[in-house]
């Protein structure tokens, strides 16, 4: 039936009748506003950032600990488990930028992010940070696979080694900013489920890059002893985030890391990467602890950043955090 | 190469000891940025909506309109707008305003477009032949000299000139009666 | 206007917007003037931060209500009682501006011995009344006494027949208990207002009121206003700072609609269609609208100047100024009449210029459905609106009513010039003349209304021409002399010195642009003297021929100096003189004479406008009034013209120089306002047992039903109001995204009490307007 | 100066879920209350300067102009109105909005929308109030909002409100206010934003470069107030971070910003910073004597934002007005967040060189 049937039909309901029944819903926000701040409007805006960017924070974070890794194993001669290391570094840092340009609003201003130095701009830092870090891992591999093959011989190769050396000190050093920064990131932002835990943060995302980083490595087959430690220790440091963040609670704040969709995810990831992979080492199933502990972090990441997203569209979370 | 360089905000920055939140982060554009009716030619216009009749000034270039805003001078208005004379750029530039004449012919379920001096003639001669078929010169033996046949209603946001125009035209010229406009409606 | 034209002499607002700031108090009622007027509210709003009350007196809380200090929640269609409440209020508690009512209202004059009141038998009806034929005879109306020109008056107010004894007994039982029966305001809420418009009035306080379509629209708009107008002459408050009656115009130049109408009834400059029978030849024609006194007295001035202007040398003596050219009416040929015979199939062909009669006006359905009886159509308008496709797109076409292939209209759509792209004048809502300049030329095919209008004479003129019938008359003598652009525009400012009149040829002069004063060189198209030189005013004007004039009430806008002061703009005072043309006579308020004592000197230091001062009125203000003649002049043996009126007469359009609180004449539905409900009103009248309003034609036929007052099926009232988001019928803003994404649905506002779910659809008689609450989304099917 | 910003909770109101008070009509005129007294007596302000009508019109506003009344009236004399060199003497200039005068006509946001070729966001009736703008984002950047809550505005009466003695059963009042970027003294966005698009302004307001920024979006999530976002497709000039831009480009040819020149009650007054803030102190006291109690200024200078270069006169608590009670600007959270970062970073370091020294 078309609109002006129906009309029709009401005209000579309401001619005969003079009313005409139906069905009313209520208006939003109406006839006063019951919710809260303004009509429940937000009064922060919700990270516009899509799937690109907790997988950075993932591959990042894995990336610049495995520099780390690499950087130790050279120091203590494991040097094929310096190699694989410096792989997943130079792929994590080949990675990271494409996985930030495509999330940006115009992806051809990308080098943009370099034309200043702002440090009080975390996203700044990182930036200037993923180019320090790519800028070291990528020669870094070329020299240490170069150098450990002694492809030239003599003193070349020895200048090699020397020089991949020093570029994996870099790598080392800008990696384990890259793993720590992001959570830095999110934590200087008007979203209080995030600033609230501006100090967790950087520690969970630096132990969640460690223990990714230690966990794929562990899958790609270096079970060694360091790594199976790592493990351990990684698992234990998000077991007991875990607990911390259960414990410190800010109400309606940060609800949004407790209840909903994220807050699933959160608890989910910790679970995952915290005790279930800890008991999995325990009973020895590193790989099934590592896989859990990977898949962890993984969906942790997403998990804060869908938390911000339910933050910032919650007006009660801010007038609460300013409480 | 080295003004390349020298043109980087980071050098200048650097040079200048600033945090890149100031002036030195300013491109180009930035720089050489002004309003876009500075070297307008304005037209004195009066708001086409309701009857409060805020001056505007009408900002134009190379035949071309460039902004509306309100005329400062108006001792009404003094340089405000409401929201639809605030939009009345956009009235006149806006895409679905028509600048074709249409014709329909009768029974047809399409327009059909026309030149504007053919529409014209064609207008001239339907009023032409109705006026002569339905014109009154005596009724009860009175002279009346008028039609009842064509109607006439305006809206009010025509120039009094065109309404006077109208009634010239309608009233005097074709004797028509049936002449309205919006202010009776 | 009929409400102010009859109270006070001119149909137009009294005052200006910005002199609103000088009030003491506002008061707002049949408007939501911030809605609808939000840059004429700021002088509310000023005049509110320096102390003012604003009162907005409206059913609906609106974005005004929200801004005023009262907010009096009303009836809709019970404006009358509730004014008239006010005015018996003040006459009962002695509390209206006496010196200012003896001296300068009617109040004084004294009536026939026949006038029979309404109250007389509470029935609604005054004397006079005509069952058959549903009309008054007014013979009982009037003034004892010469006329109007010469009414006996009492100056002591006592005598029993004497108008304000009158008006008092007519609004005796408009009690406060009265308005909270009929308005729903209580008690505490009528004293509240009452009091702050007396406290707001008197010779150092000034109140105003303004007033728009809520009043107009109804069957008795006409009395609304004249209620609101005895306010104001009872309180003292017309033709003074701050004070005066603002009637606010819905659209750019409504004012100049009417001054310079397309209206049936009405020529240029509010003179009267001559009538069939009656108005047989023009001297029957000047008498019948040529009073004794007051500025109408001069009417063969300005209307044998008019027609001069109209048919140029063709209009001479010996064919009475071409007076048989003009057609005369027969009946009421007004829009809702027309629509029937349109209806019919009576109607031929249509102009529809920038208009949207099948959204905007009253039941669009019929309008749209009437629209497909036409022979041929001509619509123009900047974008294609819903009369142009009523063909094909349109709920009748929808609902099977129409088929676009069985409609024999012709249908022409002109794309229109936008403001900027045509050069005119608009008269706003304060009787302004305000000449917009060209910006730019108009694209594609879009021309003005005016090159319309210009390009169909030149093709009709010249088939006149060639065809020599005695019916084309008319159109051959039309003296259509208006020079053009490279587009073929007709100079607007050569139409302007028209309306505003020049002197005649007389003889065959040889050099006619040097002569100051002859504008566009005093030649026609043909390069023939045409005319001479410009007049600066009315008071010019002759009614022997040798004059032509287009709109006397516009004279002195294109005068002897050459300057189109429309275009002026450069303002001296806050009253805007130097910036456009206010008429008459670039007076910015009306009957300002009133605004000084009947001696001549100002009311108060605070309130001075216009006084007389050695031997002449001057003042803030150009003085309307005669400039010489002293505040103690009393005509000795019944003067003619102006000579007629008094020295303390500040009304000049009426014959007797007063302020009409009792109309005698002009008025059908009776001289004083009474209470009536609106047509449909869901109740009866409370106060007479006449329920609505007896003279107004109801136009009911089957297409256009009317529910009768009382009627239990339809117990609700539903008003409709202007968005400040959108313009009318919305041709000017619905198309426009920066305004439809402000206001992008169409909704209704419901008060919670009846917030049930029935109230989903609100059918009325003649349609229904249907809205879903689930989006919320909201949409009305118009009628 | 009285930094008069501050935090007040109001009680909880126990009052009814009130009439929308947009009453189409009444019909069935029970329940009215005879002999109400008249309580409540409107009282003009009196210390206003009385008017005289003869007087110049623009010596009685040069007059005023030093009192906390509005500008209407001035003409082209209004800050609104007249040509500066702002930019060229580096003077700082705001906003100074309020509700008191303000008529919801949206102007404001259709001027902004014309001058700086802002696009339609979207044609979506919201139903609150008359709001169909819902919040400022890329494509608004000025925003009317309509607030209806259920207290007195001031000594208005609105239908039987005011007058009974028992307050009133139904109080109600309706508040348009034009929100717009804050143009904050310590700005999240602006500090945020690593591509140096974000600049601060001669005339200290906050500008968003279109040519530079590459939408990292980092400046959406940095904004204390929510303002400044990211334009989605397929929308114009989609990608990059938009909010006001202060009318950057009218401001250096010495023109007003839009919205200021087109308020039609100069609602929005605009001019220099110290002028308005005097001028805004000296209004709150005016509307404070004048029967509007809860009238404040929001202009959170005493938080880490230090102040907003557009600040507003606001009618109650911030929080209904979607304004948070006590912005922070991110940056104050650096030193934490960075020592949390680093100490972890080191202690990553020692894990792992440890784990390889004693389980190597």
């Amino acid at each position: 039936m078309t609109t002006e049937q129906r009309l029709e039909q009401l005209r000579e309901q309401a001619w005969d009748k003079g009313i005409v029944a139906g069905r009313g819903v209520d208006v939003t926000g109406g006839p006063i506003p019951r919710r809260s701040g303004y009509y429940g409007q937000p009064v922060v805006k919700p990270p516009v950032w899509t799937w690109e960017i907790p997988i950075y924070f993932f591959i990042g974070g894995l990336a610049g600990m495995s520099a780390v890794i690499a950087f130790a194993g050279l120091v203590f001669h494991e040097i094929d488990l310096a190699r694989t290391a410096m792989w997943l570094a130079t792929i994590g840092a080949g990675l990271s930028p494409v996985l930030l340009t495509i999330d940006l609003g115009r992806p051809r201003l990308f080098l943009n992010m370099l034309r200043v130095f702002k440090y009080k701009s975390p996203m700044s830092v990182g930036a200037w940070i993923v180019f320090a870090f790519g800028a070291c891992v990528i020669p870094g591999l070329i020299a240490l696979e170069l150098g450990t093959r002694y492809s030239f011989g003599g003193g070349t190769d020895q200048f090699l080694k020397i020089f991949a050396h020093l570029l994996v000190i870099g790598s080392a050093f800008w990696g384990v900013l890259l793993a720590t920064y992001t959570g830095v990131l999110l934590g200087v932002t008007a979203i209080p489920a995030w600033f609230l835990h501006r100090v967790l943060l950087p520690i969970h995302f630096g132990s969640a890059g460690l223990g990714s980083a230690t966990a794929l490595l562990e899958l790609l087959g270096h079970r060694v002893a360091p790594l199976s430690a790592l493990g351990f220790l990684a698992a234990a440091i998000e077991t007991a985030l875990w607990i911390w963040l259960e414990i410190d609670k800010h109400g309606a704040a940060d609800r949004a890391l407790h209840r909903g969709l994220p807050g699933w995810l959160i608890r989910g990831s910790e679970f995952l990467s915290g005790p279930l992979a800890l008991i999995l080492r325990l009973t020895n199933l590193v790989p099934l602890a590592a896989i859990a502990f990977l898949l962890g972090a993984f969906i942790s990441r997403f998990g804060w950043i869908e938390a911000g997203k339910v933050c910032g569209r919650d007006p009660e979370a801010v007038f609460a955090s300013q409480g | 190469m080295f003004s390349l360089i020298s043109k980087w905000p980071l050098v200048r920055q650097i040079r200048e000891q600033k945090d890149g939140t100031g002036l030195e982060s300013m491109s180009d554009k930035t720089r050489a940025m002004h309003a876009r009716i500075d070297d307008a030619q304005v037209a004195r216009s009066i708001c086409p909506y309701c009857g409060v009749g805020c001056g505007q000034l009408i900002y134009h270039k190379d035949g071309k309109l460039i902004s509306i805003e309100g005329d400062p001078e108006s001792p009404i208005s003094q340089g405000n707008l409401c929201p639809k004379g605030a939009a009345s750029y956009q009235l006149l530039t806006h895409s679905r305003r028509e600048l074709k004449v249409k014709y329909r012919a009768p029974r047809a379920t399409q327009w059909t477009e026309m030149s504007l001096d053919r529409a014209m003639d064609m207008v001239a001669e339907r009023v032409w032949e109705s006026r002569k078929r339905t014109f009154i010169t005596q009724e009860n033996g009175s002279t009346i000299n008028h039609t009842t046949a064509i109607c006439h209603l305006g809206g009010a946001t025509l120039d009094n000139e065109e309404n006077y125009l109208i009634k010239k035209l309608f009233t005097g010229g074709l004797g028509m009666v049936c002449v309205s406009n919006q202010a009776r409606i | 206007m009929p409400g102010l034209g009859t109270s006070f002499g001119r149909g137009g607002a009294t005052t200006a917007q910005q002199d609103l700031a000088n009030a003491d108090c506002i008061l707002i009622e049949g408007s939501s003037m911030a809605e609808a007027h939000p840059v004429g509210f700021r002088w509310v709003m000023k005049a509110k931060e320096r102390g003012a009350t604003i009162i907005h007196v409206d059913p609906r809380f609106s974005r005004t209500s929200a801004l005023a200090d009262i907010w009096i929640p009303i009836r809709a269609g019970s404006d009358i009682a509730f004014l008239g409440a006010l005015v018996r209020h003040i006459i009962e508690n002695e509390l209206f501006f006496r010196e200012y009512v003896v001296h300068y209202t009617n109040a004084s004059c004294i009536l026939r011995d026949d006038y029979g009141d309404p109250e007389d038998r509470a029935d609604g009806y005054f004397s006079g009344w005509n069952e058959d034929a549903r009309n008054y005879s007014m013979q009982s109306w009037q003034y004892k006494g010469e006329g109007l020109s010469f009414p006996e008056r009492d100056l002591t107010l006592q005598d029993s027949q004497c108008v304000f004894q009158k008006l008092k007994r007519h609004f005796a039982r408009y009690t406060p208990e009265m308005v909270e029966k009929v308005c729903g305001i209580s008690p505490a809420l009528f004293y509240k207002v009452a009091d702050t418009l007396v406290k707001a009035s008197g010779p150092d306080k000034t109140a105003a009121i303004c007033y728009a379509v809520g009043w107009t629209q109804h069957s008795k708009g006409v009395q609304i206003i004249r209620t609101a107008s005895i306010l104001q002459l009872l309180l003292g408050n017309i033709g003074r700072p701050g004070g005066g009656i603002l009637a606010l115009r819905g659209h750019a130049s409504i004012q100049g609609s009417t001054d310079i109408p397309t209206l049936y009834d009405i020529l240029p400059g509010y003179l009267p269609m001559p009538r069939g029978g009656e108005e047989e030849t023009l001297q029957q024609y000047l008498d019948a609208h040529t009073p004794k006194t007051g500025l109408w007295s001069n009417t063969p001035s300005y209307f044998i100047s008019l027609l001069k202007a109209y048919y140029g040398k063709h209009a001479t003596a010996e064919n009475n100024f071409g007076y048989n050219w003009l057609p005369k009416l027969t009946a009421d040929h007004s829009f809702f009449e027309y629509l029937y015979d349109m209806a019919d199939g009576k109607m031929e062909g249509m102009f529809l210029i920038g208009q949207n009669s099948a959204v905007g006006a009253p039941n669009s359905r019929l309008q749209r459905k009437s629209m497909a009886k036409l022979k041929w159509f001509v619509i123009r308008d900047m974008v294609e609106t819903e009369p142009a496709r009523f063909w094909r797109d349109s709920a009748e076409i929808e609902r099977g009513e129409l088929k676009t292939e069985e409609i024999e209209t012709e249908v022409f759509f002109f794309p229109a010039a936008g403001h900027a792209e045509k050069e005119g004048a608009f008269t706003n809502t304060q009787r302004l003349l305000q000449w917009r300049e060209k910006a730019v030329d108009p694209p594609g095919d879009c021309r003005s209304d005016a090159w319309f209008i210009h390009q169909l004479a030149l093709r009709l003129i010249g088939k006149a021409r060639a065809a020599r019938d005695p019916i084309d008359e008319p159109l051959r003598a039309l003296d259509w002399w208006y020079p053009e652009d490279r587009f073929g525009e007709p100079k607007m400012e050569a139409v302007l010195a028209e309306i505003n009149g020049w002197k005649t040829p007389v003889a065959a002069a040889t050099d006619r642009g040097s002569i100051e004063g002859v504008l566009f060189g005093g030649v026609d198209r043909e390069g023939n003297h045409h005319h001479e030189a410009q007049i600066d005013g009315y008071e010019e004007l002759k009614n022997d021929g040798s004059t032509a004039c287009g709109c006397w009430i516009y004279s002195g806008v294109f005068s002897r100096d050459g300057v189109n002061k429309a275009n002026s703009r450069k303002s001296r005072d806050y009253l805007g003189h130097g910036w456009g043309f206010s008429w008459p006579s670039d007076r910015r308020i009306i009957y300002n004479r009133a605004s000084a004592r009947p001696g001549g000197e100002p009311w108060s230091e605070r309130k001075k406008l216009v006084w007389w001062d050695s031997g002449n009125w001057t003042g803030i203000d150009v003085p309307d009034f005669k400039k010489d003649k002293p505040p103690d002049y009393e005509p000795q043996n019944q003067e003619r013209g102006l000579d007629g009126q008094r020295g303390d007469a500040p009304f000049i359009l009426h014959e007797d120089g007063l302020g009409w609180l009792y109309v005698p004449k002009g008025l059908q539905d009776g001289p004083m306002p009474t209470h009536y409900e609106p047509l449909e009103s869901p109740v009866h009248n409370a106060l007479y047992s006449r329920d609505t309003n007896p003279v107004v034609n109801w136009f009911t036929r089957a297409e256009n039903r009317f529910a009768p007052p009382g009627d239990p099926r339809f117990p609700f009232v539903l008003t409709t109001y202007r968005l400040t988001e959108h313009h009318t019928g919305g041709g000017m803003s619905r198309f426009l995204s920066h305004l439809s994404e402000l206001q992008p649905e169409m909704f209704v506002e419901v008060s919670p009490e009846l917030d049930e779910p029935e109230w989903q659809n609100h059918p009325s008689s003649r349609g229904s307007v249907s809205f879903w609450r689930s989006g919320p989304v909201t949409r009305q099917c118009c009628q | 100066m009285s930094r008069s910003w501050k935090v007040r909770r109001s009680p909880a109101t126990s009052f009814p879920v009130v009439c929308r008070a947009v009453l189409l009509f009444l019909i069935g005129l029970s329940n009215r209350r005879p002999n109400l007294v008249c309580r409540r007596i409107y009282t003009p302000n009196s210390h206003l300067p009385a008017h005289r009508m003869a007087e110049d019109f623009r010596a009685v506003t040069a007059r005023r102009a030093k009192c906390g009344e509005t500008m209407i009236g001035e003409g082209t004399q209004s800050t609104n109105q007249r040509r500066h060199n702002y930019v060229q003497e580096n003077v700082e200039v705001g906003f100074f909005t309020g509700p008191t005068v303000c008529i919801g006509c949206k102007a404001c946001e259709v001027a902004c929308k014309e001058w700086n070729e802002v696009p339609d966001d979207g044609f979506t009736w919201i139903g609150n109030s008359y709001d169909n703008t819902g919040r400022l984002g890329a494509s608004t950047w000025r925003h009317v909002l309509f607030l209806e809550q259920d207290c007195q505005k001031g000594n208005q009466i609105t239908g039987l409100m005011g007058l009974s003695d028992a307050q009133s059963e139904d109080p109600f009042r309706w508040i348009f206010l034009s929100d717009v970027c804050k143009h904050c003294e310590e700005a999240g966005c602006l500090e945020a934003c690593p591509t140096g698009s974000i600049v601060r302004t001669e005339v200290g307001s906050v500008f968003v470069q279109n040519d530079v920024c590459n939408g990292c979006g980092y400046c959406v999530v940095s904004c204390p107030f929510g303002v400044i976002d990211r334009r989605p497709q397929p929308l114009p000039d989609a990608g990059g971070a938009f909010k006001c831009t202060f009318c950057y480009d009218r401001q250096k040819s010495g023109l007003v910003p839009a919205c200021a020149k087109v308020c039609p009650t100069e609602s929005i007054v605009f001019g220099r910073l110290d002028d308005l803030r005097a001028r805004a102190s000296q209004r709150v006291e005016q509307l404070k004597q004048s029967g509007y109690e809860d009238a404040q200024l929001y202009d959170p200078q005493e938080t880490s934002v230090r102040g907003i270069h557009a600040f507003f006169l606001i009618l109650g608590e911030p929080e209904a007005y979607g304004l948070p009670p006590k912005p922070q600007v991110p940056t104050i959270y650096l030193k934490s967040a960075w020592t949390s970062a680093l100490l972890t970073s080191i202690a990553a370091l020692i894990a792992v060189l440890g784990a390889f020294l004693f389980f190597g």
